[in-house]
């Protein structure tokens, strides 16, 4: 169960500010329409609404939407509105509103990223009614009250869509339970309570306005400065805990974590399969079956997360686990590499082929792997090192990692997917993902193309049949796992610390970002 | 003659005068047209030379950011993450010009930048010159106040360890090498870590009082006090055995008094002579402390802005920090030559 | 102060006979309250000394050792003697500053009538006085005028400030009333414009300037005693003429005055009372008459034999240190001019051309309306000289009237704006110095500073191999005394011992660096280097005048017998009148980089005829009753 | 004293450097993951890292590609500070100008700045770090070797071997070069040091070593994480660049003191 509100005892308090301290970074854009990445979804969270929420299985709920019903040919979906709902400026939130908003998303002059890729398959927004937008399909899409869900794709008032891009990027307008009061270029982002909040999320603990003043949204990329903060009550939550600092924080009286895991894919590695030498299944075989991992799961994290067999994150339905296809067998992957023809071992004990040793680079994103990850990843080096893997570790701003993604210039990699539900199969293994958008970015690192893969996913997405979407799901992930095209290591949880003083602190399970309007300190 | 190196700031102090022979000049007053004239001609010279320091500097980071891979049109969209449309990345060339020769950009930006417009941040999207004065001012406080506390804890440390005999000399000189050799970032998360996280006495991450900046501040400063510490103990101990002083002696000036009036004032001349040099370690040093004490300011600016690319920001805070630069290494010299008119009469290059 | 103490006679020295030396333990003085005025200082067996004696703490030899004497208000007490010999130290140990490190032991030593010894320790060293007691004594009681006056004001400060030091130190005077009595004192100093030059820092004066200002300084709070460390030796004649009549009007104030100096001459004309130091110790003291008059030590008699002043050409100015003399040891263990005749009588030896050089013998050098401008100052002044093979021409001037460009016009290091320069006839300035390059061994240097002028890498031997080197093979081996060895090398070898011997320093010396040899070591390596190529004129800026007396002597006979042997020409560059007297075939004298009057050496000093020489002659100090 | 003390551990470091099995037989590299966060004690002196990794073999084995980084990014800021310095010097007015000018231009930019810069665009990892430090300190050297060499050529002692008639090549070689360039060596000695603590800063912020490679600024990179429970993985690395830069300060202070004055 992700969203575990922290412990309840005392009555809430209304009044007092809370800061909180990200090292998810600093947006440079606050409304999460432009681009659309974590630090956005982040902090809009408590200042924009999405038309729907999910509980803690993963089931659509009721938002700003009361309900969402399909046609029969699942070709357009009527969303019903609440009506008594106004954004903070005073418009009203209305179908013309949730028209203006996805007309907002689609527009390239937005440079939406992944709310455009969200609403793919939404050719239009009809406005039948004040209470009921339609939204006409291209094609059937099972998956898109979840990615209405998702903050990337929240509502703001039409008439600050129409403020300039700017503006908008500076105070986003929406209907949550703060607003923006002010942002100070790396510093902070004030936000204060939302005076006429009345649409808390179905599963808030309580209904109306938040009972925190004002909210500090601090920025500290360094994770030990951020975590001494906390310690020193300089801040009183943090997100992105390093799993040491998880371990003292629990047993430490003033501080207390919350977790769950980021629905979506889970933090796997992904084993180039189009280029040399991972085109060979049996030299992927070989990887998986000597990349000894749990050891260092166990000793790395001190116990804070477990292994994942599965391609998808628990959070996520549908995830399948095939344990057996990533057992530890040297031996066997000391065959497979002889099969392979790269019977030979040069000076340094790494295995060659026609005078090429077999080498894998693995860039790391920086930004993106956390340090523990990172020193798995070189465990992962020594133990693959055994059977003859030289693999190359290159740790990389994000720029430069994207770039050799692009360039295909990698063996191995791990890249995060966020995204509530399991259509992110979809993104990431369907072939169509191999080619790059026109930025040049791939989803699909593993090269997958397996044309059956392409129709099982095609079929998950579109049928509203729970049962056979389940299959498929099972069927395309049973395929991803017997090619070795795919690592699993274990979920990506969110974190977050918190002094004990905070009380009320919850994670909205959709995309399992802390929910401040329950929050009160003491 | 006795060099003073250790690093790459002390050329300055190979510059800073020794309290030495000056050789009497029988003629002392020149004319004052022609003085008046070397002034000018001095202030030209300066204005020039700092002009085509900020030129080379602007254009050595633009070519220089060129070279780096990765598509600029990206950077504006968003970062490379962004799964952004073709129409989108053509659209934004046009708007920026990204599409025209490098060297038609470059005039362009030169242009911009001789009219005082430092351009468009990619990733902030607000006016680079609005993005630099909002940082400024954090980093000019921290730099000021490190390059304050590392002044006085050097002539401090100087002055101290040449007095108490044998050990105090040794300690004091052990000291500065210690301290001009730790590293900022090691030095940032040991006092964390002590002062913080231990002992609870400042906060480890900046806040609006000015508790926050003590840590910050020693970081910049511990280090720069062992560079500074370094050279002014040599002059302290230079005027110490220089004849004026037994002259001073010999007039009854006491212990006190001869460091006060005379000794602290040679003392502190290489220091004066390093704080352009200062400037530039207290700017690399920044980099790092705004860093690991999340500060807003324009080390941690820079930083990411050349992680993401940003040539119009990163090219701004070169300038910026050129221009810095060119200021302070004027008025050290101004500086110098007040409190040390030996250096007046000896036309100093730029 | 009062000035009114009757002048007296009175022995300096305790109980020392003056003609021998003071043994290291001045045996206990019975108290002599024959004096009928107490001294403003008295001083009886002082002995001071370093603790430099090897091991950390341990105590050095004394460096001043058993040292008396009394000093009156209104009289002056000179201390002479050679560099090193411990006057220095004497006088800074009277205001508790002998330095770091410095230990100091004596019978008495009483400032005002009062001990500043203080309490003596098991040791039998005196802990002086308190820091608080010796700043009321130090420039209230006894002003110093410390060595080195260029540099003895801080320049950073105003001068101003610096005298009002010790007006702030020892009275109670408003820092306005202060200002007043800063001029006051500038004024009674002799400084031109008091009230703008106070706020001068000393960079911006003159040496003479900033010796009135450090003078100024010291008597700023009225002290009894003022001592005098070399006050007037980086000046030029005419300015020290003035700096010694000030001490003349303060010593009338009656004030008492220790003096000291290397210069007798100076010393003849402002003491009244003189003590000769040789190694720490007194050699001889007395009054002034008897000692300069009637020497009765050595040591004395050698010092005043040393200075150059009225001694004809040819005559030699130093004598090798007999063993007889008591106590005393050879300057610094050098096997001095063992080639030299008799030394005892010496007699003046004819020179090879002389003061009567025939005007038909081509000139060697011959500089035609030479002018070189720096900036607006012009250093040289359509100078026209000639000097005749095997003659000396000595330059004389005050400082800054252009004779060290001159001989750098000569020398072919600096370019002159207009005018030429011949060398044996042939054009030589100005010239490309490739084309000068192969003519290049017919001129030689030797400069005022030999150190900076060695290349701090190299040793002795390989200094005077590479001047040797530059010529032909073999010709370049000295006096050729000892040739034979088969080798080029051997024979550079060969050519060094030779250069070594003919100015009397050991073979030895050969793998020193110069850093390691004394100044006057330092003067003749440089004198053998400029004369390896075997040159026919030597270019010589002021070589002397960083050496005292005694050195100075050795190396003037030096370079006097080279030139009788070698027949070579000097061009003698020098601001002491003594010393180009001696030297001097010709003389030139400089003023504002003319040359004001010119001719043999005899004629010139005899009769002046330019009001500029006549002054500079009259400025310059001689050994008085002499 | 001093000075002994600080060969001794440059001594210690050269060993390192060379024979490092000497000091520590151990494999830097090898992992056991049942023995990380080990805290310092018998066995693992100096305590195990995240992967269990030993520490002190760790800290051993870095002292090869610390040095090897100090050293040559100091040879090339030096080399390239020679070629300028003795250019500007020695290469008359106009070069001197233009060398001049670009010395001032690089010194406006940070040294880290200009690290930074070079990263960028040739991407990190130990070559490019040990360029980039070598860069950013060529033009305090460079500014060093100038007047060092101006005054040199300027000293009387060249006026001395120009009367002997000495062409200007001949003063060049024997005079100017070895005088000017004999106190860069101390230079050197003292650059060693500080190039070491520039490229642990690029190491931290993730520029320098590629992990799991045993250098001290990259283990200080891995070891920061883990500050508040395993102190040891950032103190030793710590300790050893702090040491081995105050031992080359003190012993390039001690010859610089020798040498000639
Ligand atoms: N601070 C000191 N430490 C050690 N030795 C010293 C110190 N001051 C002077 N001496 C030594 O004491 C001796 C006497 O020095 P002093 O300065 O009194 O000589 P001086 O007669 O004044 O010579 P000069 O004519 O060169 O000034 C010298 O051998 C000198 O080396
Ligand atoms: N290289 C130079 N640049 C500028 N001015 C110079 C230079 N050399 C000498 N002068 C000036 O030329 C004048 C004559 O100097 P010079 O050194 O020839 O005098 P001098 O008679 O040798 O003096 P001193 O007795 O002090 O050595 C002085 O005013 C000096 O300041
Ligand atoms: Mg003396
Ligand atoms: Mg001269």
């Amino acid at each position: 169960a992700g969203a575990s509100p922290a412990t309840t005892e005392s009555t809430p308090v209304a009044g007092g500010t809370l800061t909180y301290a990200t090292g998810f970074g600093e947006p440079t854009c606050l409304d999460p329409h432009v681009g659309g990445n974590m630090p956005q979804a982040l902090l809009g969270t408590n200042v924009l609404e999405s038309l729907f929420s999910q509980d803690a299985d993963g089931a659509i709920v009721p938002w700003l939407a009361t309900a969402g019903t399909p046609s029969a040919d699942g070709l357009s979906w009527d969303i019903t509105l609440r009506d008594d709902v106004t954004f903070t400026d005073g418009t009203p939130f209305d179908a013309e509103a949730v028209k203006a908003n996805v007309e907002h998303m689609k527009d390239p002059a937005t440079a939406s990223s992944t709310a455009i890729l969200a609403l793919g398959k939404v050719a239009d927004v009809e406005v039948v009614d004040p209470t009921t937008a339609r939204f006409v399909l291209s094609e059937p899409d099972s998956a898109l009250l979840e990615s209405l869900a998702q903050t990337w794709l929240a509502m703001e008032s039409p008439a600050g869509l129409t403020r300039s891009q700017e503006e908008n990027c500076e105070a986003p307008i929406g209907t949550g339970p703060f607003t923006v009061e002010s942002w100070t270029k790396q510093d902070n982002v004030t936000l204060v309570r939302n005076e006429s909040y009345n649409s808390s999320p179905t599963g808030a603990a309580h209904e109306g306005t938040a009972y925190l003043d004002k909210i500090v949204w601090r920025f500290i990329p360094d994770p030990a400065t951020r975590f001494a903060a906390l310690q020193a009550g300089q801040v009183d939550v943090i997100d992105e805990m390093q799993p040491d600092n998880v371990v003292t924080a629990t047993s430490s009286e003033d501080l207390a974590v919350l977790q769950g895991a980021l629905p979506g894919a889970s933090i796997r590695l992904e084993l180039n399969s189009g280029y040399a030498p991972f085109d060979d299944e049996r030299v992927r075989k070989a990887f998986i079956a000597s990349a000894d991992v749990n050891p260092g799961i166990e000793s790395l994290f001190f116990g804070t997360v477990e292994r994942s067999y599965s391609v998808l994150s628990t959070s996520t339905p549908y995830g399948a686990s095939y344990e057996d296809d990533f057992a530890i067998d040297v031996d066997k992957a000391n065959t497979l590499l002889d099969e392979a023809g790269w019977t030979t071992r040069d000076a340094d004990g790494y295995r060659t082929k026609d005078g090429q040793r077999l080498t894998v680079d693995f860039p790391i994103s920086t930004n993106q792997s956390i340090p523990a990850e990172q020193s798995l990843f070189e465990q992962i080096q020594a133990t693959t090192k055994e059977v003859g893997f030289d693999v190359q570790l290159h740790p990389l701003d994000l720029s430069s990692w994207y770039a050799s993604l692009a360039a295909w210039d990698f063996g191995v990699t791990s890249a995060i997917y966020t995204k509530n539900s399991a259509d992110v199969l979809r993104i990431l293994y369907d072939s169509a993902n191999i080619q790059p958008a026109p930025s040049g970015y791939h989803p699909n690192h593993s090269h997958v193309d397996i044309p059956e893969l392409d129709e099982l996913l095609t079929k998950a997405g579109q049928t509203t049949d729970a049962d056979e979407r389940a299959a498929a799901y099972a069927d395309a992930q049973k395929i991803l796992s017997d090619g070795a095209y795919v690592l699993p290591l274990y979920d990506h949880l969110q974190k977050i610390g918190y002094r004990t003083s905070v009380q009320g602190l919850s994670l909205l399970p959709t995309l399992q970002l802390p929910y401040l309007a329950d929050a009160w300190v003491q | 003659m006795t060099h003073t190196v250790g690093n790459d700031g002390a050329e300055a102090a190979v510059r800073a005068p020794t309290p030495s022979l000056p050789t009497p000049t029988p003629e002392l007053r020149r004319s004052s047209r022609s003085r008046g004239w070397v002034i000018v001609r001095g202030v030209l010279l300066r204005i020039g030379g700092g002009l085509f320091v900020l030129w080379a500097a602007a254009t050595l980071t633009f070519f220089g950011l060129r070279l780096i891979p990765g598509d600029p049109a990206q950077a504006i969209l968003g970062g490379p993450g962004s799964q952004a449309s073709a129409e989108a990345l053509a659209q934004v060339r046009a708007d920026y010009g990204l599409d025209q020769p490098i060297w038609v950009q470059y005039i362009a930006q030169l242009g911009r930048l001789a009219t005082g417009d430092l351009g468009t941040s990619y990733s902030l999207r607000s006016p680079v010159a609005e993005v630099i004065g909002a940082q400024i001012g954090g980093t000019l406080l921290l730099a000021a106040l490190a390059l304050i506390v590392a002044w006085a804890i050097a002539l401090g440390l100087a002055v101290w360890s040449t007095r108490g005999g044998r050990i105090a000399a040794a300690v004091g000189s052990t000291l500065e090498i210690v301290a001009a050799a730790v590293p900022h970032f090691w030095l940032a998360t040991v006092l964390v870590l002590v002062f913080s996280t231990a002992l609870r006495w400042f906060p480890a991450v900046s806040t609006a009082g000015p508790e926050g900046l003590v840590l910050p501040v020693l970081t910049l400063a511990l280090p720069l006090a062992g560079f500074l510490g370094q050279v002014m103990r040599e002059s302290v101990l230079d005027a110490l055995s220089a004849p004026f002083v037994l002259s001073a002696r010999a007039r009854g000036e006491s212990e006190n008094g001869v460091r006060w009036r005379h000794v602290l004032r040679h003392g502190s001349l290489p220091g004066i002579a390093l704080s352009g040099w200062a400037f530039g370690f207290l700017v690399s040093g920044a980099v790092v402390v705004e860093t690991i004490f999340a500060r807003p300011g324009l080390g941690r600016t820079l930083l990411n802005a050349v992680q993401l690319r940003d040539v119009p920001l990163v090219v701004g805070v070169v300038l910026v920090v050129a221009l810095g630069y060119v200021i302070m290494t004027v008025a050290t010299d101004a500086a110098s030559r007040l409190a040390d008119p030996r250096l007046r009469r000896q036309g100093v290059a730029l | 102060m009062s000035g009114d103490a009757p002048l007296q006679r009175r022995k300096v020295g305790g109980d020392s006979e003056s003609h021998s030396v003071v043994t290291a333990e001045t045996p206990h003085t019975p108290s002599r309250s024959a004096a009928s005025e107490a001294p403003v200082v008295r001083v009886e067996g002082l002995r001071v000394g370093f603790g430099t004696g090897g091991r950390r703490g341990a105590r050095g030899a004394a460096v001043v050792d058993g040292v008396s004497f009394e000093l009156q208000a209104g009289r002056a007490v000179a201390i002479v003697g050679e560099s090193g010999s411990g006057k220095s130290v004497t006088a800074r140990a009277l205001v508790g500053l002998a330095g770091p490190g410095s230990w100091m032991t004596a019978d008495a030593l009483e400032v005002g009538g009062a001990s500043v010894l203080g309490s003596t320790g098991r040791d039998g060293i005196a802990r002086g006085l308190s820091a608080a007691a010796w700043r009321r004594i130090r420039g209230r009681q006894i002003g110093l005028v410390v060595q080195d006056a260029l540099v003895s004001l801080d320049p950073l400060r105003p001068i101003g400030r610096e005298i009002g030091d010790a007006l702030r130190l020892h009275t109670s005077l408003s820092p306005v009333q202060r200002e007043v009595r800063v001029r006051e004192l500038l004024e009674s100093v002799g400084m031109p414009d008091p009230a703008e030059r106070m706020r001068q820092r000393s960079g911006e004066l003159s040496g003479g300037l900033r010796q009135r200002a450090l003078i100024a300084s010291a008597l700023a709070a009225d002290p009894s005693v003022l001592i005098a460390d070399e006050p007037t030796t980086a000046l030029d004649s005419t300015v020290q003429a003035r700096i010694l009549e000030q001490f003349e009007s303060i010593k009338a104030n009656g004030t008492g005055l220790l003096f000291i100096s290397h210069d007798l001459a100076v010393v003849s004309r402002i003491a009244d009372e003189v003590l000769v130091m040789r190694a720490g110790r007194v050699v001889e003291s007395g009054p002034v008459e008897q000692v300069l008059g009637d020497p009765r030590h050595e040591y004395t008699k050698t010092l005043l034999r040393a200075v150059p002043t009225g001694v004809p050409r040819g005559v030699p100015l130093s004598v090798r240190w007999g063993a007889d003399a008591a106590g005393t040891e050879p300057t610094e263990g050098e096997p001095f001019s063992t080639a030299r005749p008799a030394a005892d009588h010496p007699t003046p030896t004819a020179h090879l051309a002389g003061a009567t050089t025939s005007p038909a013998v081509t000139p060697l050098v011959e500089a035609t309306a030479v002018s070189k401008r720096f900036g607006s100052r012009t250093a040289v002044d359509a100078v026209s000289l000639v000097i005749a093979p095997g003659t000396t021409l000595g330059l004389v001037g005050e400082s800054g009237s252009g004779k060290t460009t001159l001989g750098r016009i000569i020398l072919g290091l600096t370019t002159p704006d207009s005018g030429t320069v011949t060398l044996d006839g042939a054009p030589w300035a100005p010239l490309r110095e490739r084309d000068r390059r192969a003519r290049r061994p017919v001129l030689g240097a030797v400069y005022q500073d030999a150190l900076s002028s060695f290349d701090p890498r190299l040793t002795v031997g390989r200094i005077l191999e590479d001047a040797l080197r530059g010529q032909d093979s073999g010709s370049g081996a000295g006096s050729g005394a000892d040739a034979g060895a088969g080798s080029v090398a051997g024979v550079i070898r060969d050519g060094v011992a030779g250069l070594l011997h003919e100015v009397g320093l050991s073979p030895e010396t050969a793998s020193a660096r110069p850093l390691q040899l004394s100044g006057g070591q330092r003067q003749r390596v440089s004198i053998a280097r400029a004369l390896a190529p075997r040159p026919r004129i030597v270019v010589l800026d002021e070589p002397v005048s960083a050496l005292d007396v005694s050195i100075q002597a050795q190396i003037l006979d030096l370079l006097d017998r080279l030139q009788r042997e070698r027949g070579v020409a000097y061009l003698f560059i020098s601001h002491d009148l003594g010393v180009v007297q001696h030297m001097s075939d010709q003389v030139a004298v400089m003023k504002d980089g003319r040359i004001v009057e010119q001719g043999p050496s005899a004629d010139v000093f005899a009769r002046p005829q330019h009001p500029y020489t006549r002054a500079l002659f009259d400025a310059a100090p001689r050994i008085g009753p002499l | 004293m001093a000075q002994w003390v600080a060969i001794g551990v440059l001594a210690l470091l050269l060993l390192a450097a060379v024979l490092p099995g000497v000091l520590a037989p151990g494999d830097p590299l090898a992992i056991d993951p049942a023995q990380a966060f080990l805290s310092p004690r018998w066995g693992h002196p100096f305590g195990t890292d995240e992967s269990g990794r030993d520490i002190y073999t760790r800290v051993v084995h870095g002292a090869a590609p610390s040095l090897v980084i100090g050293v040559a990014a100091t040879a090339i800021g030096i080399l390239l500070a020679l070629v300028l310095g003795l250019a500007a010097a020695l290469g008359g007015r106009v070069v001197d100008f233009g060398v001049s000018r670009l010395l001032e231009v690089l010194f406006a930019f940070p040294g880290l700045l200009l690290a930074l810069l070079v990263i960028t665009v040739y991407g990190p990892g130990i070559v490019t770090s040990t360029i980039a430090v070598g860069l950013a300190t060529a033009p305090g050297y460079a500014r060093i070797i100038r007047s060092q060499t101006r005054s040199v050529a300027s000293a009387p002692y060249i006026e001395a071997a120009v009367v002997l008639g000495r062409s200007r090549g001949r003063i060049l070689v024997q005079h100017i070069l070895p005088n000017a360039v004999v106190p860069v060596f101390v230079l050197v000695t003292l650059g060693v040091g500080q190039a070491i603590v520039w490229a642990a800063a690029l190491s931290y912020l993730g520029l320098g070593a590629e992990p799991p490679a045993a250098e001290w600024g990259a283990m200080l990179f891995a070891g920061k994480n883990y500050l508040a429970t395993a102190w040891w993985m950032t103190f030793f690395p710590g300790l050893a660049i702090v040491l081995s830069a105050v031992a080359a300060t003190v012993l390039g202070r001690a010859l610089q003191r020798r040498g000639p004055r």
